[in-house]
């Protein structure tokens, strides 16, 4: 066991050369880049550094506003600018030699600093870590809290009224799409048209530095709830699905009706026999489930409730062509994204023991 | 007053005819109630009907179940639960299914007695290391902390019944104790059981197709045959004076005859040169030393066309793990010769072809069935695998002939496992093996849940085969009556050792180890050990 | 010859004295104190907008006057184009405008009561150019030396040229504190809390979602003419959010006070509910004259296909303004003809005499309808599909030599008319379709594919494009940038502006006029006639445009009459809380 | 004794999943409405589905006539709501209209008010803010969303699982070196190939769908894996090898159906996801080229246009009907599948 989980530690490296490598040939080959946006800026046209040409960009219907363009002067751009330009972001060193820089500066754990934020990528990163730290645990925590017993629930009572309504429920509940949920939220219970009783952005209140610690957690959950609510709701079906699923398999097996011999409780029998043999293909959801929240999953809430989080920066920087944040964020969490899967693929180990991970000749 | 009195008991399976047909038993304090008969004819369902564990399909009526004068039928679910593992204790009829595969033996017995007794920590682990070694299992930390995998057949048939016995319940269900189990060790348990019974005045409901053990330990026998009670009694009066048919047909059915005689000549078929399996246990901690247990040690042996190695010996003695190396399926040393052709230098694809000289069952049917294949698709298997240019119809054909020779219904054949008696299944198991026709049959303990009359049946057959198509077999046993019916030669293992290897006659007449001595005597006696309490 | 003034003007001769009070269009009288809170879509994490990095909080500033720092000169907004001194007192420069000089005021003083010097400003101009956003050595090129002459004067020279906005350009500097930044890091965009010598102090912030800005008391220019009754707020307050949805929703839920609307579907529709039954919202639309330039669907002319006139005439037809202005945009929208749309800049009627003067030597080069037809888009009955005038188009492409096989349009050289319109604005798509699917009726099939936007960009500056939706925005003092826009060099050079391709001597020539301009007139005069050139070369169907602002706020803000010339924010300078005591 | 028994296997799972009532409800709609839309072409469009002109008949669905065919003045395809072409028409004949009379590209010029129109006799619906009939562009959406949904689900869930199987039937190595392609390959920035791949061709349903099938076949590979693992120690499978048994027919045929929990639960959101995954694409303007009918484009509009809830909440009910109708297909296979539940 010890030799397999070095062999995994060690893989991370190559892994890690790999997607860095993968991703820059990729992120090459991607038309247009920080010298556009630059140049575009220059000329005043394009949407600045917003996540622009996409949900949330520009819904003016005319281009130039009625604004006097504050542009004279000039003539033109000039090469030697775009040159200077180019400059500015490295783009006059050939890619190998970018890339080389880049790995140089990653084994030192140096990621750069942002193109247009004059912040290193780490503390861009650090900086957004409560958001997505509370969105990402809040709404797995409760996805998983709710689910398994649920899902519990419905195998026992396979085919019943309860088991009918609970799953149109949260089949609705996963349809819902989660962007959509949130502004109705947003519009119903924090806008000014109808009730007012959540705030509409941020962690925190204004005066949160002020609070005692007690009213610094009604105010903090104040502020999560909705946002929680509406990662949330599309989060039960798959696990519950699952756990129901996975129990209904386990439930007719032998062994449980050794363990209902032995003068079990139902919910006893369920939970200490039946719930640790289901329990494989829940754990090996976890990390993805836990990665997708954390990274992308909840990209358009943290818009919606305007939440800095890392799905944002992601995908701000994705679109901005904001490569060192790109390369930053991806290393990071697919960083992240393997640690946990070898904690998860050990949990396996620990949950059925006669799990191992050695090679079968058949 | 009895302890336990079951009323026209009734169970069926959807509309069919009932499985279990208006059976009326009685089982007073202090003694214990055999109940015999056909594979397949309902015992376990019976046995299972007083629990309340039937299969969720399963439908059952009752005009009377009573504990004590108690009608249990009056009371909730959650009371009648509150009894199962406290005042009535069970031991199952396949333990390798019936254990939680993911509990530690501590958990396993553990369980039972924080539940009922609020036992936990050390006073749980002290009471369980005292039940490990009441059931003749090395009382040691090490034991405790195996997985089921990690423990052979008897050995989880061992921990089963401490469970069963570890609360001291009132009545104990005992569906085939002592089927995995060496004679020595059954003997032990029997004996343990019938102190317990005196002690106690445990009442004890007795499952068990072996009439000997019937008759010495059974004060009462009821035997059953298609779900019906055809005659019950005084297990003396009952064994001695049959009055049914049926019963009749039973008791006649003690195994019989001798192998069929090998030709001289007849060439090697097998050989095993020093073959070794050892198992790496857990470590202690995380970096801790870990625990080796060496299940086969340096066994050799050949076996010729045509021929019967019979091999017998302690409960854990390696004798499943031997077969498992035999067919490659566990990583081993030393050399398995098969026609010539080393199999240990074989592997993955290469290994495929071999395979149809050499078939097995498996001392686990219930686990080696695929719970998603039907009868017909996990018989038909070999047939796909190996000769493919049948036709569906024919292999359906061959599938149906070969369950009729085993004594299955035909019609069963879209049944999934799980829907048939233990003894059934085993039967399946050994279709299975046989349809391929191998040179080499492995035989784990093929016909532990089968009756007598079946088990003749079955053995018949084997003969049958080895004379017409000079099979080979491995048979692995506890009965050895049995062995010495089918085998030419016998391999007496102990400790993944073998202590005694020869001619059959000859090791039966003239044991040269001790521990084979032992073996026979407690296989052959007939005394009847302990007074009958009234 | 050497002028010297209080102002300077790009032609003739400034609004105010010398001795003016204040601007005309300001209340003088405006109580101050209270306070505005105003919304920005976004975040910022920097004080410090002039550095290539960094998103600067709203408010800090950029060109021109700001919150925070003060620049040389201030423009006026009832005027073309006229820079009245606000650090400077006087300003001198030649007749040829070659270099100009700012004599600073005495009183000027940064917050610290540091006074504010020429040094200052060179040093500002300095940093700005070496370490600021590209923007800035772009945008003072042309500036070949800054220096300080005395402790309160300072001379700038420009590169020899024909350049007459310069000396304007460079009053637009903001000025910073040189002292202030001898042991800071002017390079690095943080949120170190900058100091200047404006009119507001950064009272307190939060880091991407607000941004304080509290009236200083002290500003020692509250009694000049060029800042009377202005910021009057007590304290102006920016909140950030994502989201524009949400932001609306926050507008109407009392989270800030005032916001201008671009999208007239939103308009329309969402400035409704409590707040503005009750009055306490209103929604105001206040005209301004702002050219407000061309926008259009661009022909890239580069294209073999487009090089037809009669082509790129005929599609103008399929584009039913009409419809879309009465079903899309709730009929707020006005056509647009003009290259300098809602000025006097705009061609009207037959040229003029002034104007066929300039014309009449390019008369060969020049469609012959510059000098005999008003350019007017077609006109549509509004159906959406308008028949007559796809008939007309049809009629045209045939007279052209274009036919129509198996209901594809083929061109007299035998190719299909296919393009592909260029978007990245899912906006314009409501537009675009109705379009295209019009154009399918004359047989020309139009792809419309949206990219994301930096492929946009990099696309466009390459004019590696069919057609795209784009636009040049005009200033009331049209000069150089015309060149970028039109000029056959430009076409050329790859990221100029010349976004159609135009390659004609008749218009480069157009262009070198109205560059040369010497006074208001001629540069109105030669702006038409370059607008008519324009018009009739078929370089874009016209789109629309505004000649108001949308603006909906608390009824608690006032304003007074706006100045003709307002930008998007509503000159909020101006404006003034009722409830200030 | 065995009686019931007796049916063929298929049978008797096919009775097991129509014994889920609910499931095979939801199965006979889900098929009914999309066969429906796979005929979107003559339920909802702008060109009669038969024509009368002249003495002669005419299929406007199937080709293409120009204008002048009726008398017109364009050489073009003529279009049939315009009333010149209507008169010309039914002077010398009639036409025979699908129930919808709008094509997904369709704007309803004749709208009263300004787009999005709120539902109306003639827009059951009501229109998107192009004027178009949401109803005609829902059906065109659904069709699109569903095909592109099961392709892909198919095709990733058989390359998924059988990714799966190997790595956890095999281990070691192959296990190792599968589960780090897996690592790397995931991190590609799925965004920028997209981007990348419309900087030389118009994105279409192909080419999204082979880029998603690309990644997409990720979903499963874990879960399956996880449960090789386990099974590839039970006793059953042993039997199987010592059968001799192929590997590949021991892993699909043995395992499979016991390692299917995860897959059966997880592909009626498989499914799902690739339609939402379209549909977010759609969303955020990286999807289908303009124009395209699709719930992403729809929801999107529901989004910019809060005024007009029909645009969101149509796209939503559609959307919520069609992933509750497969989860409880899905409910149904499962206990099709399970031996244990269609025996009682
Ligand atoms: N789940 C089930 N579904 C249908 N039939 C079943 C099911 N379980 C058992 N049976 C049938 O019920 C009958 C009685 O089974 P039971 O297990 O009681 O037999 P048994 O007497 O214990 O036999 P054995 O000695 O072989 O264990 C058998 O014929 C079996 O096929
Ligand atoms: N996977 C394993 N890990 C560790 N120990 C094991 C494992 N499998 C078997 N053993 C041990 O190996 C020894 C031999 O087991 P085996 O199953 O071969 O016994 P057996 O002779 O078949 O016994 P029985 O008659 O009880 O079935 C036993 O002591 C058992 O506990
Ligand atoms: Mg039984
Ligand atoms: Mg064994």
């Amino acid at each position: 066991m010890p030799r397999y989980i070095l062999k995994r530690l060690l893989l991370i490296v190559p892994t890690l050369f790999g997607i860095l490598l993968l991703n820059f040939l990729v992120v090459q080959a991607a038309p247009g880049g920080p010298v556009e946006r630059v140049l575009a800026e220059l000329q005043g046209q394009g949407g600045g550094a917003g996540p622009g040409g996409g949900f949330a960009g520009t819904t003016a219907d005319t281009i130039g506003g009625g604004g006097h363009s504050g542009y004279r002067g000039s003539t033109g751009l000039s090469p030697e600018l775009v040159a200077r330009i180019e400059q500015f972001y490295g783009f006059d060193k050939p890619a190998l030699e970018r890339f080389w820089i880049m790995l140089r500066n990653y084994l030192r754990f140096d990621f750069g600093e942002s193109y247009y934020r004059d912040r290193p990528v780490s503390d861009l990163i650090i900086e957004r870590i409560p958001v997505s730290v509370s969105l990402g645990l809040w709404s797995t925590l409760i996805a998983y809290l709710v689910s398994i017993p649920l899902g519990i629930r419905k195998a026992v009572k396979d085919g019943s009224r309860f088991d009918v309504w609970s799953s149109t429920a949260i089949a609705i509940g996963y349809a819902i799409p989660s962007f959509l949920f949130a502004i109705l939220l947003v519009v119903l219970f924090a806008g000014g048209s109808y009730f007012e009783w959540f705030p509409l952005r941020g962690l925190t209140s204004d005066n949160f530095e002020q609070l005692s610690w007690f009213g610094k957690i009604i105010d903090y959950l104040h502020h999560i709830a909705l946002p929680t609510l509406a990662i949330v709701i599309g989060n039960f079906a798959t696990l519950t699905m699952l756990t129901k699923n996975s129990f209904l398999d386990e439930i007719g097996k032998q062994y449980v009706q050794t363990a209902r011999a032995k003068g079990l409780s139902e919910k006893q029998v369920l939970y200490r026999h039946v719930f640790r043999n289901a329990m494989l293909i829940i754990i090996a959801g976890f990390p993805a489930a836990f990665v997708s929240v954390f990274f992308t999953g909840v990209l358009l809430i943290e818009y919606i409730f305007s939440l800095d989080g890392l799905g944002l920066l992601g995908f701000e920087s994705v679109i901005n062509r904001d490569y060192p944040v790109v390369f930053g964020t991806l290393f990071i969490f697919t960083l992240l994204g393997m640690l946990l899967k070898l904690v998860s693929d050990l949990t396996y180990m620990w949950v059925d023991p006669r799990i191992d991970f050695e090679r079968r000749a058949h | 007053m009895s302890l336990l009195e079951l009323e026209q008991l009734t169970v069926r399976f959807g509309d069919a005819v009932p499985v279990v047909d208006q059976v009326s038993l009685k089982l007073e304090r202090g003694r214990m109630l055999a109940l015999v008969g056909e594979s397949g004819s309902g015992k376990s369902l019976t046995a299972m009907s007083i629990l309340d564990l039937l299969p969720a399909s399963a439908t059952r009526e009752a005009t009377a179940l009573r504990l004590d004068d108690e009608n249990l039928l009056a009371w909730s679910a959650t009371e009648r639960r509150r009894l199962r593992g406290g005042r009535i204790g069970t031991i199952f009829q396949e333990p390798l299914t019936a254990l939680n595969p993911l509990h530690t033996v501590e958990k396993q017995i553990g369980e039972t007695l924080r539940i009922h007794q609020g036992l936990s920590g050390a006073a749980a682990r002290q009471r369980s290391l005292s039940l490990l070694s009441q059931v003749e299992l090395p009382a040691s930390e090490a034991m405790l902390s195996r997985y089921p995998h990690q423990l052979s057949g008897g050995q989880r048939q061992r921990v089963m019944i401490a469970m069963a016995l570890a609360n001291d319940p009132e009545l104990l269900i005992a569906d085939e104790p002592t089927t995995a189990l060496d004679v020595t060790v059954q003997e032990t348990i029997m004996d343990l059981l019938k102190r317990l019974q005196h002690e106690r005045n445990l009442g004890i409901l007795l499952i068990s197709h072996d009439l000997g053990l019937v008759g010495r330990f059974a004060e009462d026998v009821a035997v059953m045959h298609q779900g019906k009670v055809v005659e019950s009694g005084p297990s003396d009066q009952v064994l001695s004076q049959p009055q049914a048919q049926y019963t009749r047909h039973l008791i006649d059915a003690e195994p019989s005859g001798t192998a069929v005689p090998v030709a001289d000549d007849a060439p090697a078929l097998l050989r095993a040169d020093d073959l070794e399996v050892s198992f790496k246990g857990s470590r202690r901690g995380w970096f801790g030393p870990r625990e080796e247990t060496r299940a086969v040690d340096r066994i050799s042996f050949q076996l010729r066309r045509g021929e019967t190695l019979g091999v017998v010996g302690e409960s854990g003695s390696g004798k499943s793990t031997l077969a498992l190396a035999l067919l490659r399926l566990v990583a081993c040393q030393g050399r398995v010769m098969l026609l010539d052709q080393d199999l240990t230098r074989l592997s993955g694809g290469a290994l495929r072809p071999w395979r149809r000289h050499m078939q097995v069952v498996f001392q686990d049917p219930f686990g080696s069935l695929n719970p998603r294949l039907t009868v017909l698709r996990a018989v038909e298997e070999g047939l796909r695998v190996h000769q493919p240019d049948l036709s569906r119809d024919q292999r359906r054909k061959r599938v149906r002939q070969l369950l009729r020779e085993v004594g299955l219904d035909p019609d069963a054949l879209e049944r999934y496992p799980h829907e048939f008696s233990g003894g059934q299944r085993q039967r399946i198991a050994i279709a299975r093996a046989l349809i391929m026709k191998p040179d080499l049959l492995i035989l784990d303990e093929p016909t532990s849940a089968l009756d007598r009359s079946v088990q003749a049946q079955v053995l018949d057959l084997l003969r049958d085969l080895q004379r017409r198509h000079g099979l080979s077999y491995l048979f692995i046993s506890h009965d050895l009556k049995v062995v010495r019916a089918l085998s030419h030669r016998l391999l007496v293992m102990r400790q993944g050792q073998v202590v005694e290897h020869g001619d059959t006659e000859t090791v039966f007449q003239r044991p040269a180890h001790d521990y084979t001595r032992t073996l026979i005597d407690a296989a052959f006696s007939t005394e009847k050990k302990h007074a009958v309490a009234h | 010859e050497v002028h010297s003034g209080h102002a300077i003007t790009m032609y003739d001769a400034p609004k105010y004295g010398p001795s003016f009070r204040h601007f005309d269009y300001v209340n003088a009288d405006a109580p101050k104190g209270g306070q505005i809170k105003l919304h920005v879509i976004g975040g910022f994490d920097s004080f410090m907008p002039y550095l290539p990095k960094g998103s600067a909080a709203a408010g800090v500033g950029g060109l021109g006057p700001s919150f925070i720092y003060d620049s040389l000169t201030v423009r006026s907004l009832d005027e073309p184009f006229t820079e009245y001194g606000l650090l400077a007192e006087r300003m001198e420069w030649p007749d040829d405008r070659s270099w100009i000089t700012f004599t600073l005021r005495d009183e000027a003083r940064f917050a610290d009561g540091h006074p504010v010097t020429a040094e200052d400003v060179v040093w500002s101009f300095n940093q700005l150019t070496e370490h600021g956003q590209p923007l800035y050595a772009y945008y003072y090129a042309d500036v070949e030396k800054v220096e300080a002459l005395s402790e309160r004067k300072v001379k700038f020279t420009f590169k020899p040229g024909d350049n007459r906005e310069l000396v304007m350009i460079v009053g637009q500097l903001p000025v910073l504190p040189k002292h202030f930044w001898k042991d800071k890091d002017f390079t690095q965009a943080d949120l170190t809390v900058p100091m200047g010598s404006g009119p507001y102090r950064i009272a307190s912030f939060k880091p991407g979602k607000q941004v304080v800005y509290q009236r200083r008391d002290d500003y020692w220019a509250w009694d000049l003419p060029v800042i009377q009754g202005q910021y009057n707020f007590g304290r102006v307050i920016f909140e950030y959010y994502l989201d524009q949805t949400v932001a609306l929703e926050a507008f109407k839920k009392g989270d800030y006070d005032f916001r201008f609307e671009m999208n007239s579907k939103l308009w329309a529709t969402a400035y409704t509910g409590r707040d503005f039954n009750s009055g306490k919202l209103v929604k105001e639309e206040i005209h301004h004259q702002n050219p407000s330039g061309m926008q259009g669907f661009i022909f890239n002319t580069r294209r073999p296909l487009f090089q037809d006139p009669a082509l790129r005439e005929a599609m103008a037809y399929a584009l039913d303004f009409e419809w879309s202005n009465k079903q899309l945009f709730y009929n707020q929208y006005k056509r647009t003809r003009s290259y300098f749309q809602n000025s006097e800049m705009a061609a009207t009627g037959l040229p003029s005499e002034a104007e066929l003067k300039l014309l009449e030597p390019l008369r060969d080069e020049l469609p012959e309808r510059v000098f005999t037809e008003e350019y007017q888009p077609p006109v549509s009955d509004g159906t959406g599909r308008p028949r007559e005038n796809l008939r007309t188009a049809q009629t045209l492409l045939k007279k052209a030599g274009y036919e129509v096989r198996n209901g594809q349009l083929f061109n007299p050289e035998g190719k299909p008319v296919k393009f592909e319109f260029l978007l990245y604005s899912p906006a314009f798509e409501r537009v675009v379709l109705p379009f295209s699917r019009n154009l399918k009726a004359l047989g020309i099939s139009a792809d419309v594919i949206r990219v994301d936007e930096s492929q946009y960009l990099q696309r466009v500056r390459n004019f590696n494009f069919d057609m795209i939706v784009g636009g040049w925005g005009q200033s009331s003092s049209p000069g150089n940038e015309q060149r970028d826009f039109w000029s056959s060099k430009a076409a050329d050079r790859p990221s100029s502006r010349n976004y159609a391709g135009i390659k004609d001597p008749a218009i480069d020539s157009l262009v070198k006029t109205l560059i040369s301009a010497k006074d208001r007139e001629a540069l109105v005069t030669s702006s038409r006639a370059l607008d008519r050139a324009l018009q009739w070369g078929f370089y874009v169907i016209p789109n629309w445009g505004m000649d108001y602002h949308r603006f909906a706020y608390r009824s608690r803000l006032a304003h007074p009459d706006l100045p003709p010339y307002l930008g998007v924010d509503g000159a909020l300078d101006l404006w003034w809380d009722t409830t200030a005591k | 004794m065995m009686a019931t028994a007796s049916a063929p296997l298929w049978r008797r799972q096919w009775r097991a999943f129509r014994g889920n009532r609910r499931g095979f409800w939801s199965l006979l709609v889900f098929l009914v409405l999309f066969v429906l839309s796979l005929g979107a072409e003559w339920i909802a469009n702008d060109k009669p589905l038969l024509i009368r002109y002249d003495g002669a008949f005419y299929t406007p669905v199937l080709h293409t006539y120009p204008e002048t065919t009726f008398g017109g003045f364009f050489e073009t395809e003529a279009n049939y709501r315009d009333p010149v072409v209507r008169e010309l028409i039914e002077e010398k004949g009639w036409m025979l209209w699908p129930a919808i009379r709008y094509h997904y590209t369709t704007i309803n010029y004749e709208l009263t008010v300004p787009a999005p129109a709120p539902p109306s006799a003639e827009n059951w619906l009501g229109t998107d803010d192009q004027g178009r009939d949401v109803l005609a562009r829902l059906i065109y959406g659904f069709r699109t969303s569903v095909l592109f949904g099961l392709m892909l689900t198919l095709s990733a869930s058989a390359i998924g699982i059988m990714v799966g199987a190997i790595q956890g039937y095999y281990g070691g190595w192959t296990d190792l070196a599968g589960q780090r392609f897996i690592e790397i390959w995931s991190s590609m920035p799925i965004l920028y190939l997209i981007i990348i791949l419309s900087s030389f061709v118009v994105p279409s349903f192909w080419s999204l769908l082979v880029i998603m099938l690309l990644f997409s076949w990720m979903t499963l590979v874990d879960l399956v894996r996880a449960e090789f693992l386990r099974c590839r120690n039970m006793e059953y499978v042993r039997a199987a090898q010592a059968i001799g048994v192929r590997t590949p027919v021991i892993m699909f045929r043995h395992m499979l159906p016991n390692a299917m929990v995860a897959t059966l639960t997880y592909l009626p959101f498989v499914l799902n996801a690739a339609v939402i995954t379209l549909t977010s694409l759609d969303f955020i303007g990286f999807g289908l080229p303009p124009g395209s009918p699709s719930l992403g484009e729809l929801l999107g509009q529901g989004k910019a246009n809060l005024q007009a809830p029909w645009l969101g909440l149509s796209a939503f009910v559609t959307l919520a009907l069609m992933l509750s109708l497969l989860v409880f297909i899905g409910e149904a296979v499962r206990d099709a599948f399970d031996p244990r539940k269609f025996l009682s």
